[in-house]
């Protein structure tokens, strides 16, 4: 269940913004990224996620394996907690909620529209989503934002736990969850400008990039 | 010189100056457009190597 | 999939504004077309077929750049498209959730609002035949458009200029049934057509449409 | 030469297109002048329409390039979307707005040819009709370019656009013929004249056909490498933001 990212660029809106990304997620291990907002971490996961296609290099997972989860948790308002559930749980074909509904204590919340959850709550229900994808690797945007600290504590727990069930998480943040991750910055990675020669040079279709 | 155009004289000849008219400003607009952007462009790269 | 539908056809219920949006909607146009045109009968029962076709249309398309839109903001978009269903099926149970809340009323609403029209009686069952067959291709050619502008801005305006001509056809064939059958004329040629391009954009527009929301949610 | 497909890098597209836009241009006013000057003034009257006769030397040619220029688009959609090349992707973009006109020309002069037959300025005649519904279509395709800022996706979605939207074009020619067949089932008058123009009629037609299609061309090159420039530039502000 590893996730091999090899000489990985990636572009953002037609521009190439992250260039030559090497890195690997073994089973049971966490690998959060560091880098300045906007350096394009969110387009890096996306890429990963394979929402986006990379402009060169490969990112190689098992086919089915990596659950993604974005700020937005893509809860429905008016549906509860548990048929919020239930759904993600049919579409990846899961069998039950109830570990999930343990795992981030929403069981006593169970029936209450998901619109009526606090920011932290949601976040919990967003969270409990991943385990109910039941897929090994986690790809996360900024988990955290908008949780309290007892959340924070809670979602690392819950990582925690995934991690030592054999699974993996690659989760872009900005404050220190407590866990024992290798960081990768990808701020060297940045793409340099193509080396500046004339306009009208040869490779005029990378300057279009 | 003037070809005798009969009673639709008027026919033809408004459809003759519509579309000369119609093609006169589609080229117009695209030396215009052409020459903006190659002068933005100039503009960038002078910026850049300079 | 089934959860899909399942929780598609939920949240139009419960928003409540998915079943009425578009009947109410097909009412006003109906409503508006004597007052426009005036309430002699023998006219009205002339372009009933017509005028409710064009409201059914109408309110389909009114209702369109709601099928992505919602998913896309609150995140499932992204979540659907990272999950085991295959994109051409989400956006087919798209088109189905979509006909299901708005193209299907508005062929059981018809012969109410054709009564409004002096639609005469052995045209009701031809309009309601004709936008049987026709409303599922309105949704489907209407779900292609709402993927192609989900995200833009000011993307409803360019749904509808997109989305018109791509229903002229099914317009045409659609009234032209109605219209036969009511003069008693033979309706296989019209309804053959409408019932072609139905099929033919069910089983092949899904697959633009996937693309399109996939090249949209990069 | 080198294969076709070299082209597609822009700075040989750019090149290639400075050495040809001079010549193209120019013979293209010549062929255009020579074809229109010669329909107008030296073509006698038709028998039976008399002097409006002379609008085929422009409306053929406009409704020829209406087509002709949406298949253009339609190939230029398939390069991109299976080749990836930038140029065929602006190209598209670049001849849709020169197609609209086409159709608007085509259209305008369609309906003041038939004023004098049908007694009023707009007939919906299948042909007539099938322009107006084409000329919905550029201006989909062309609202859609606008509407969207990142240039790949743009070129993506229009391409796409512009392949659904042949089928349906199609699809809605047929329709319109068998909407209106009943009114101009015996017109002697065919708007498209190709197969009843007696041959003094003819050359000239040939000529103006061929001074639109070497205008059309001269005017892809030139907007092309408009795009190609307008391209590099927001490429070049971007990489200064990104600093």
């Amino acid at each position: 269940m590893t996730l091999t990212v090899t000489d990985l660029t990636i572009s953002r809106g037609g521009i190439p913004v992250l260039e030559g990304l090497h890195f690997t997620l073994e089973a049971g291990r966490a690998l959060v990224l560091r880098g300045p907002n906007g350096v394009g971490k969110t387009t890096l996961l996306r890429t990963i996620a394979g929402l986006q296609p990379p402009v060169s290099g490969d990112v190689d997972a098992p086919p089915e394996s990596m659950a993604y989860a974005a700020h937005s948790d893509g809860l429905k308002a008016t549906l509860s907690v548990a048929e919020n559930l239930a759904f993600w749980a049919d579409v990846f074909g899961t069998k039950s909620i109830e570990a999930a509904l343990d795992g981030f204590k929403l069981r006593e919340l169970m029936d209450r529209p998901a619109g009526g959850l606090s920011a932290g709550q949601k976040r919990r229900l967003g969270l409990a989503r991943l385990l109910v994808t039941g897929r090994p690797i986690w790809i996360l945007d900024e988990p955290t934002v908008s949780l309290d600290v007892e959340s924070v504590a809670l979602f690392a727990n819950a990582v925690r736990a995934h991690l030592a069930g054999g699974g993996s998480a690659l989760i872009a943040t900005h404050i220190d969850l407590g866990l024992e991750a290798d960081v990768f910055d990808v701020g060297p990675y940045r793409a340099k400008a193509t080396s500046n020669h004339d306009s009208f040079s040869g490779d005029f279709d990378e300057g279009f990039l | 010189m003037m070809p005798d155009l009969g009673k639709y004289a008027d026919a033809v000849l408004s459809s003759y100056v519509v579309s000369i008219a119609l093609l006169v400003i589609l080229v117009g607009m695209s030396l215009r457009a052409s020459r903006k952007a190659r002068a933005e462009l100039q503009k960038l790269e002078d910026r850049r190597r300079g | 999939m089934i959860a899909l539908v399942v929780r598609d056809l939920r949240l139009a219920m419960r928003a409540g504004g998915g079943f009425g949006l578009g009947l109410a909607f097909f009412l006003i146009v109906t409503v508006l077309v004597p007052f426009g045109v005036g309430p002699e009968s023998t006219l009205l029962s002339k372009i009933a077929p017509g005028i409710l076709w064009i409201g059914a249309l109408l309110a389909c398309l009114l209702s369109l750049d709601r099928i992505f839109a919602l998913d896309w903001e609150d995140g499932s978009l992204d979540l659907l498209a990272t999950s085991p269903l295959p994109m051409e099926g989400v956006v087919s149970i798209k088109a189905l959730a979509h006909w299901v809340t708005t193209g299907l009323p508005l062929c059981l609403s018809a012969p109410l609002f054709g009564v409004l029209l002096h639609l005469p009686d052995q045209g009701h069952k031809w309009v309601v035949l004709s936008l049987l067959i026709g409303t599922p291709a309105l949704s489907v050619i209407g779900t292609f458009g709402s993927a192609l502008t989900v995200g833009l801005k000011r993307g409803g305006l360019l749904l509808s200029l997109l989305v018109l001509p791509l229903y002229v056809p099914t317009l045409i064939f659609g009234a032209e049934v109605a219209r036969r059958g009511i003069e008693g004329l033979s309706t296989a040629t019209p309804l053959l057509m409408l019932g072609g391009i139905t099929f033919g954009t069910i089983a092949l527009l899904p697959f633009a449409s996937a693309l399109v929301l996939r090249v949209n949610l990069r | 030469m080198g294969s076709f497909w070299e082209y597609a890098n822009p700075v040989k597209f750019t090149r290639m297109a400075e050495t040809v836009l001079p010549w193209v241009s120019i013979l293209a006013t010549v062929t255009l002048v020579v074809g229109l000057v010669w329909g107008f003034f030296f073509t006698p009257d038709d028998y039976r329409q008399g002097s409006t006769v002379k609008i085929i030397y422009i409306h053929v040619p406009a409704a020829l390039m209406a087509i002709n220029v949406w298949f253009m688009m339609l190939v230029t959609s398939l390069v991109w979307l299976i080749r990836r090349h930038h140029v065929s992707a602006l190209a598209a973009k670049a001849a849709a707005p020169v197609g609209a006109i086409m159709t608007v020309i085509a259209l305008a002069t369609g309906a003041i040819w038939g004023q004098p037959m049908w007694g009023t300025w707009w007939e919906w005649d299948p042909r007539l009709t099938s322009f107006l519904i084409l000329f919905l279509f550029y201006l989909g395709y062309m609202a859609l370019w606008e509407a969207i800022d990142n240039p790949d996706t743009a070129a993506d979605l229009t391409a796409v656009l512009c392949i659904v939207g042949s089928v349906f074009a199609v699809l809605s020619r047929y329709a319109v013929n068998f909407w209106n067949q009943g009114l101009h089932q015996g017109a002697s008058l065919s708007l498209d004249k190709e197969e009843n123009v007696a041959d003094v009629f003819s050359t000239p037609l040939y000529i103006a056909m061929a001074g639109f299609v070497l205008l059309f061309i001269a005017l892809v090159f030139l907007r092309t490498r408009t795009e190609i420039y307008k391209r590099r530039a927001s490429a070049l502000l971007a990489r200064e933001r990104l600093g």
